[in-house]
């Protein structure tokens, strides 16, 4: 007794206005969670909905409140960075959390009993009875939460947890596809088992890299790079795994193998969520790993990172080129756009040269996540009897049967091409540009012919929307939903608007990336 | 003597001579634009605006005849055509007795054929447009003539080619008139590519293209030089004027209406190229080399000419042939410097009577026999059209060189100045006058005597008197034509001082050595014509004849050889072209294409959907990652 | 007053009216399109008459930071050259659209009459803005931008392979473009300049080697554009595809970017490079005229055939722009812009003939003059100027180019020579075959033109005669710009063999 | 001394990771997931031993914590195919592919 009282144990220090976003999303999400507890089933949603947009709402208010307030600093003992990236991307992905709840906002996309085996009896009751999974609520409350801690963790323990807490509810929502469920749940398998095979790298890799280090912080780790000698071995592995770790998340190849298949099989929304926030918080989280934690390391991964951006660009584009799914092909659409980003990754040299990278990097990260979920949007809205039709020759004549949708999705489409006076522009000039200014000129060259072919496929589906002729029976156009039409006008208005007055966001970008990472 | 100097001058008469050009070329815009509501009247617009301009021509000729000899080069600015960074080229007429000759000539014979041609194509449901291209080529020709720089002579070359396809072509429903009017361009434009880059070089040589600015400098460009400018040029008028190696596309032309074959493939046209030659006389004089091949080409097309001649049937293809030897005799003369240009001048002018005077002859004929040209199915057609029969008969006369008749007189001067020249050339001369005698003598035996070989339900009849007068008015040029201008020397002094003259002029006698032996010979050949021809009985259909005969009416196998050298290949390579371009080049983007696609395909079957195969993916990334990062760490 | 602002404004404005009119009145879009350009035009010359060819070289400048963060501004301004090709845009467009009136409501296709003609719009803003722009990001931007709507004028309204051409028109423009951007950010970087402002770039890389690259990279995206032998094929199909008046904006207009950009931005921006690759380039250029025009002899479909003569006549561009010499830049100056009259004229006679013949194939006429003399007539004018026949403008332009490179390169420009001969053979052949000889069954009933296409012809044949006869006006405005060129890619001018000095010893004598 | 622990964490590792490879039920699958996560605590711990620092034996209790968030989710999914498929092979569920 005595003794333990004489062990004088002073409480750690916890900025909790720094990190008040990102504990209103988790408090929703907890919220959330007593809710299906403790109210009727029919309740649930009007109370679910409202609570997940507003708190989103509220993070991105605190969030930018934040900002303005100019915090800069490593919050709760220097376990999460709250700094300008960090800032800007807890704004992105906010932003595009509220756009792709809007889309989630759809029961018709989310089976009505998850337990229920398909084709069952007991489905075709819970689908009668309207019934619907509002748990997915909080799954993604807590997964946007795991979003804003990963890129913003400052060490490589609260990156693992955040990691995973992003993960696991993602894994979940995966299965949740209310038609082709055999496709969900197999995507949600394969999602969860490479997920967490691939979190396992990650670790291993924490370890040794704490063996290195003595120490998890990131800092910690980028001083001791100096001082520990002889013990390059362990360093080199345990860099080399948790890089495994975090470019899985990203999904450049060799690790892309997950994307096309989870991509294709999740519920739209779902992917759309995947596909705009988890690229942001893992590009923030794999920034932080290699320029905080391995920065001084730049002479040894940099020509591994060229290796994959090159690797990722082309398996990207290559693959894209054939694909007959709609949805599969915006997977591989954005493998490539993964290996775009890398290209400035690389491109680390001097403060003035990271902060353009960077702040090259979150424009585009921004510009993306809006057209991609403006695109997955769309995808929503062209059904036809088996749900959404995703086969590309379903999509044939779309232009003429709907002008309006067809010329919308073309904006997202030349977006991803990167056709001026689209948002798609800027961010591929911004990267590229950083690349060459830090010396991957060779990088950007491989870069503009993978964009080349890339746009090939674009324009395919644009040629077969707009100039072969529609097919019999094709695919209805679901009257969009509220949140739908919503997030379609959102998106394009900001690929449009980024397109052509990007300066704004540049700005933000700029002056979000000036500081760098706290350290 | 120099050529007298290159003055500006404005007003007067010569002032407003851009009217010759103008008042043509409105009313060619005036016949094409109206279209059918002039009809009517069209073809009198026609001859109204080609006399207007013969009117202007006669009066600028007696304003510089006013003028002294040595002031008789008036340089008239138009305006400023071409200003660009270096060459810049005002546009302005050039009034020199070169250029009034020639015009004259072409207004004259040009307004007497403008006139015929009422008459012959009366009944033709587009002699508006016939009339509108005449005027065309008018303008065009006085534009080439008068031009006082070259691109302006460029202009009015291929301006002519234009009209002269136009006219060619003008039966456009018949297919043989449509090819030969195109080959006619064409063959043109091969010379025109020649003349052009006379251009191009006499421009780098003096930095400008006037002839002002460049001929009175020739002597300070070196010999080289002048040889390349002086060749390049030669082949442009080889191919205007039909000389040998571009002559094969005159024969063709044929297939126009024959006032057209009057007026551009006999009088004015054809002589464009000789123009050429003398109006550039000072770079070949700088340049004997050319002038010698001037010379040749000369002789061995007055033989080509004489030689197809002798055996063509069309009566047309007949007098084209002995065009195109005359016009040798005049390249010959031209290719003999200042002593031969006024002779080749006269010969010019006189040939532009006798010839167009024959061919609208033959028209009259062919009028009369139903557009029929084989002369094989004419025959004495003297008793009854009178009056072709005897302009005709002055013209033969006249080209064969019957004494004291036109081509006696500038014919045997150009003999004798080849003759003092080069012995050889000057006996080639005199063995083409010898053809000359023959075949032409042939052509007007058969057409006007022995029996009729006529198709029945044919019956010939003099044709009207808008037709027979141009006709007579010809006639009296071809028979006083040549005295005029030989004695006294008067177009050697009238001349004089556009082309420069020799220390001494040649003595003019009006029998001479020369002159006797080429009569003789010239009688042989007409003796000859008429022991086959005017006496025997003319076969109705061609026999076969000997290989030489063959030979001639193959037109010495040019086109077979144009044939062999250009078409053929041509088309090969057109064919190889094509194909290259389809499988070759777009074959190889398309194949790039296929390859990423097939790539594609193959790589996708990688993705096998088996989650352990995906782990396996990862595993191995992760060790290569690993590998990777030893490696580059321990370099 | 923002001339060159409101130039772009007024279509861009006029596309979203035609979009905006209801859906089944046709006849308005079409009248308020024809209406819009004509203002344009209208504006356009009151521009021109404004313009002081001894001005300063970028007049009715305007300058505004568009984007700060890349020194990008929105900056336009015209010197001679640029001038005369955006009078030739917006000449063409008017004639285009009133050419083109009943090309998008062929009743097969379901198409929307009025997004073709909002898209012409769309497309004459692009096209006065790339002429425009001096500021180097934004003429990139326009360069990319103006591929979508022709893109989908082929693709949607085009001919049978409308999609592979279209495709295949897009792709490789896209592809020189993207090869251009990374030129263009390397220029940035190296030029460290922190703009994109053009007249400050001149002569800022001075590194041979670094010049080489950029030059290449901006030459393959112009090569690509113009197009230049290898990289043309794309261009057959596009055209032969495209709708007529699409065709003639696209090969008229849409490829003079290509060329015009080699003259402003590789020659003054690389000079050293321009002059060391200059024997390459001459090359390509004779090799496009020769084997253009030979593989034009050879085509069957009229518009391929024409295609192929552009291939021939954009050799003799970008061998006139490489010459650098004064007459050969302003001959290839002066040549961008008869070309687009002539070869307009050409492409729209060729879509009158298919839309009442409904074929394109050469062999499908013949004797077509006896039934359709104006057509007829009209057609050979329009030839006679393909193989720029003296006294028409392509002529003097032709005359230009092949004198100016004379003065520098003696053999290619005499090879070249030999793409007149051709022409005539590629022309006239067209033309007796289709033109000429007894009158095919199939046209027996053809109708001449109507009173329509005669109004659309006419100031083309105008345009060609009157500059054939008299260039000095577009002369004296192109010669300025062109000496501004050569002065920045400073090349010793042409003197004589001769000089002039002796002419006075010469006369004397 | 460490290196011995590092070894079997190592080995451990490994055998996880061939594991996932190798076997077809799922359930095999993930429990070798399980071991390599355990073969990473066992690194930690050992780490932290040599360092003399707590974070190592803290880090390992937190990777168990998500372990078990792990399983929950990951047996969730699980059965839920199962009870579609009536089959735990992870090599059944490949209709995604190419």
């Amino acid at each position: 007794m005595s003794t333990l009282a004489a062990v004088a144990v002073d409480p750690p220090k916890i900025e909790y206005a720094e990190l008040s976003p990102m504990l209103l999303v988790f408090g929703a999400a907890i919220a959330g969670v007593l809710v299906e507890a403790f109210t009727p089933r029919y309740l649930r949603k009007s109370i679910q909905v409202p609570i997940t947009i507003v708190s989103l709402i509220g993070a991105f208010v605190l969030t930018v409140w934040l900002g303005l307030r100019g915090t800069r600093d490593a919050a709760a003992m220097g376990s999460v960075a709250v700094d300008g990236p960090a800032l800007f991307i807890w704004g992105a992905i906010l932003l595009l959390a509220v756009v792709s709840v809007l889309l989630i906002n759809d029961d018709d996309q989310f089976v009505a009993q998850a337990a229920a085996v398909p084709g069952s009896a007991d489905e075709d009751r819970a689908i009668s009875e309207g019934g619907a999974h509002t748990e997915i609520y909080p799954l993604v409350l807590f997964a946007v939460g795991g979003m804003l801690l990963f890129p913003a963790a400052n060490d490589l323990l609260i990156m693992f947890v955040a990691l995973e807490v992003m993960s696991l509810p993602l894994y979940l929502l995966c299965g949740l596809a209310r038609r082709r469920r055999l496709l969900s749940q197999e995507a949600a398998m394969k999602y969860f088992l490479l997920g967490a095979f691939s979190s396992a790298f990650f670790l291993y890799g924490t370890a040794l890299l704490y063996g290195f280090a003595g120490s998890v912080d990131l800092a910690a780790i980028a001083k001791s790079l100096g001082s520990v000698a002889g013990q390059d071995s362990l360093l080199f592995m345990g860099a080399a795994t948790l890089a495994v770790g975090v470019l899985f998340k990203i999904g450049a190849a060799p690790f892309q193998a997950w994307k096309p298949d989870v991509y294709q099989g999740a519920p739209t929304p779902i992917t759309a969520l995947m596909a705009s926030g988890t690229l942001i918080a893992a590009f923030g989280a794999l920034l932080r790993v290699f320029w905080v934690a391995l920065g001084n390391l730049d002479t040894e991964w940099i020509p591994v990172l060229w290796a994959v951006a090159i690797l990722t660009m082309v398996v990207g584009a290559v693959l894209a080129i054939t694909q007959t799914d709609i949805k599969r092909m915006l997977a591989y659409s954005s493998i490539a756009h993964t290996g775009f980003l890398l290209t400035a990754v690389v491109a680390t040299g001097n403060a003035g040269q990271n902060a353009g990278a960077l702040s090259g990097i979150l424009f585009y990260l921004l510009a993306y996540g809006f057209a991609t979920v403006g695109a997955f949007a769309v995808v929503t809205m062209v059904r036809d009897a088996g749900g959404e039709a995703g086969h590309l020759s379903r999509w044939a004549g779309l232009g003429k049967r709907s002008p309006v949708l067809a010329g919308i999705f073309t904006l997202f489409l030349l977006a991803f091409a990167g056709i001026p006076l689209t948002s798609g522009f800027f961010g591929k000039y911004a990267v590229f540009s950083a690349a060459v200014a830090g010396g991957a000129t060779a990088l950007v060259i491989v870069g503009v012919v993978t964009s080349a072919m890339a746009a090939f496929f674009y324009v395919r589906v644009i040629v077969l929307m707009f100039f072969s002729d529609p097919a019999p029976e094709g695919p209805t156009i679901a009257m969009p939903s509220m949140g739908t039409a919503a997030v379609v006008t959102l998106s394009a208005a900001a690929t449009v608007v980024l397109g052509v007055f990007p300066q704004p966001v540049l700005d933000l970008a700029h002056s979000a990336a000036q500081s760098l990472f706290v350290r | 003597m120099e050529p007298a100097e290159i003055v500006q001058h404005s007003g007067g008469v010569i002032g407003a001579s851009w009217l010759m050009i103008a008042l043509p070329l409105l009313g060619a815009a005036i016949l094409l634009l109206t279209g059918r509501r002039s009809d009517r009247a069209g073809h009198l617009l026609g001859v109204a605006m080609s006399l207007a301009s013969f009117v202007v021509a006669v009066l600028v000729f007696f304003e510089l005849i006013g003028l002294g000899a040595d002031s008789r080069r008036r340089v008239v600015e138009l305006y400023d055509f071409l200003p660009s960074g270096s060459l810049d080229v005002k546009m302005g007429l050039l009034l020199d007795p070169l250029s009034i000759s020639f015009a004259l000539l072409i207004t004259g014979v040009g307004s007497l054929i403008h006139i015929y041609s009422i008459g012959y194509m009366a009944h033709d449901p587009n002699r508006r447009r016939f009339f509108a291209y005449l005027n065309l080529f008018v303008a065009a020709m006085l534009l080439l003539v008068l031009a006082d720089n070259y691109l302006g002579l460029y202009i009015g070359w291929e301006g002519v080619g234009l009209a002269s396809y136009l006219l060619i072509g003008f039966w456009q429903h018949k297919p043989s008139a449509a090819v030969a009017a195109k080959k006619a361009f064409i063959v043109n434009r091969v010379g025109d590519m020649g003349l052009a880059l006379g251009i191009f070089v006499i421009f780098t040589t003096f930095g400008t293209i006037s002839y002002a600015g460049t001929l009175p400098l020739a002597g300070n460009a070196s010999t080289g030089t002048l040889t390349l400018i002086s060749l390049a040029l030669l082949l442009g008028a080889c191919g205007k004027s039909a000389q040998v190696p571009l002559q094969s596309w005159l024969l063709d032309a044929m297939e126009g209406p024959t006032p057209v074959s009057a007026l551009i493939h006999a009088a004015t046209m054809v002589t464009a190229g000789v123009y050429l030659v003398v109006r550039s006389g000072a770079f070949f004089e700088g340049a004997p080399t050319a002038q010698l091949v001037v010379t040749i080409v000369g002789v061995v097309t007055l033989l080509a000419g004489a030689i197809i001649g002798t055996a063509k049937d069309d009566i047309k293809k007949a007098l084209a042939g002995s065009t195109m030897s005359q016009i040798g005799y005049m390249m010959l003369a031209a290719g003999l410097g200042p002593a031969g240009y006024a002779v080749a001048i006269a010969h010019l002018i006189a040939h532009g009577f006798f010839k167009a005077s024959m061919f609208l002859g033959a028209g009259s004929v062919m009028h009369a026999m139903n557009d029929e040209v084989n002369m094989r199915r004419y025959g004495g057609l003297a008793s009854v059209m009178k009056i072709t029969w005897i302009t005709f008969g002055l013209g033969y006369l006249a080209i064969i060189g019957f004494p004291l008749l036109s081509g006696y007189w500038t014919k045997d001067g150009i003999i004798e100045a080849a003759m003092e020249h080069n012995q050889i050339l000057g006996w080639l001369a005199v063995l083409g006058a010898g053809i000359t005698g023959f075949y032409m003598s042939r052509l007007f035996f058969m057409t006007f005597h022995g029996r009729r070989r006529w198709e029945e339900g044919v019956h010939p009849h003099e044709s009207p008197a808008v037709m027979t007068w141009p006709l007579i008015i010809l006639s009296i040029g071809s028979v006083f034509g040549g005295a005029f201008l030989i004695l006294g020397n008067r177009m050697f002094e009238f001349l004089a001082p556009a082309v420069g003259r020799p220390e001494e002029a040649p003595t003019v006698h009006a029998i001479s050595t020369i002159g006797l032996v080429t009569l003789a010979v010239v009688a042989v050949g007409a003796v000859y014509a008429w022991l086959r021809y005017g006496r025997a009985a003319v076969p109705e259909v061609a026999p076969r004849g000997s290989f030489l005969t063959t030979f001639a009416r193959r037109d010495l196998y040019g086109d077979a050889l144009n044939e062999a050298l250009f078409m053929r290949p041509g088309q090969w390579l057109t064919r190889i072209a094509v194909f290259f371009d389809n499988r070759g080049i777009d074959g190889l983007v398309n194949g790039l294409a296929a390859a990423i696609g097939g790539t594609s395909g193959r790589l996708r079957r990688v993705q096998t959907g088996f989650v352990r195969s995906y782990a396996l993916s990862i595993f191995f990334g992760a060790a290569l990652l690993v590998g990777a990062w030893f490696v580059v760490g321990n370099l | 007053m923002p001339w060159l602002s409101i130039l772009m404004g007024v279509p861009v404005l006029g596309a979203l009216a035609v979009a905006a009119v209801p859906k089944g009145n046709d006849r308005l879009a079409k009248q308020l399109t024809l209406a819009v350009s004509l203002v344009v035009l209208a504006l356009t010359l009151a521009m021109a008459f404004q313009f002081d060819p001894a001005g300063p070289r970028d007049q009715f400048a305007e300058v505004y930071r568009w984007i700060p963060a890349f020194g990008v501004h929105y900056a336009v301004g015209v010197d001679g050259i640029a001038l005369v090709l955006i009078a030739l845009a917006v000449v063409l467009v008017p004639i285009v659209v009133l050419a083109s009136w009943h090309d998008a409501d062929r009743p097969d296709a379901r198409r929307s009459v009025k997004t073709y003609f909002s898209l012409i719009l769309v497309l004459e803003a692009m096209m006065i803005g790339v002429f425009a722009a001096t500021d180097v990001f934004l003429f990139y931007v326009f360069f990319e931008a103006m591929l979508i709507p022709m893109y989908f004028m082929i693709g949607s309204y085009g001919g049978a392979q409308r999609s592979y051409a279209a495709v295949k028109f897009l792709l490789y423009s896209l592809f020189g473009g993207l090869l251009m951007l990374v030129a263009v950010i390397a220029l940035y970087s190296m030029a460290g300049k922190n703009t994109f402002l053009f007249p400050e770039l001149i002569g800022v890389i001075k590194d041979p080697t670094a010049q080489k690259w950029l030059f290449l990279g901006f030459f393959i995206a112009f090569a690509v554009k113009a197009p230049l032998w290898p990289f043309h094929t794309w261009l057959p199909d596009a055209a032969a595809q495209a709708p007529a008046g699409a065709a003639v904006l696209l090969v008229g207009v849409l490829d003079k970017v290509g060329t015009y950009g080699m003259l402003r931005f590789c020659l003054e921006l690389f000079p050293d490079a321009a002059k060391f690759f200059t024997p390459l380039v001459i090359t390509l250029s004779v090799i496009g005229i020769v084997y253009g025009a030979i593989v034009a002899i050879g085509q069957t479909d009229m518009k391929r055939l024409i295609a192929y003569t552009s291939i021939s006549h954009f050799g003799f561009i970008t061998m006139g722009v490489f010459a650098m010499t004064a007459d050969a830049g302003a001959g290839a100056t002066l040549y961008m812009v008869n070309h687009g009259f002539s070869t307009g004229a050409l492409f729209l006679l060729a879509g009158f003939l298919i839309h009442r013949r409904g074929s394109h194939h050469i062999s499908d006429y013949g004797g077509v003059q006896k039934v359709a003399p104006v057509l007829a007539g009209t057609f050979l004018v329009a030839g006679l100027s393909s193989l720029s026949l003296p006294g028409l403008s392509t002529f003097v332009s032709e005359f230009l180019v092949l004198i100016g490179t004379f003065e520098r390169y003696a053999v290619p420009s005499i090879i070249a020579l030999s793409g007149m001969v051709l022409a005539a053979v590629y022309i006239l052949w067209m033309y007796q075959r289709m033109m000429t000889g007894p009158t095919a069954e199939s046209v027996k009933a053809l109708p001449d033109l109507n009173v329509r296409e005669k109004i659309v012809i006419a100031p083309l044949v105008a345009l060609l005669i009157g500059f054939g006869f008299f260039p000095k006006p577009l002369l004296d405005v192109i010669n300025p710009a062109v000496k501004q060129t050569l002065t920045s890619v400073n090349v010793t001018p042409f003197a004589p063999a001769v000089p002039a000095t002796a002419e006075k010893k010469g006369a004397g004598q | 001394m460490t290196t011995h622990y590092l070894v079997l964490s190592a080995l451990l590792f490994a055998i996880g990771g061939i594991g996932v490879l190798v076997r077809r039920n799922a359930i095999v699958v993930f429990m070798c997931v399980e071991l390599m996560l355990n073969a990473c605590n066992l690194a930690f711990v050992a780490f932290a031993r040599q360092h003399g620092n707590l974070q190592g034996q803290i880090i390992a209790f937190f990777v168990m914590v998500v372990a078990a968030a792990e399983v929950v989710v990951g047996l969730a999914i699980i059965v839920t195919i199962f009870r579609t498929r009536r089959s735990a092979s992870v090599d059944d569920a490949n209709l995604l592919k190419y």
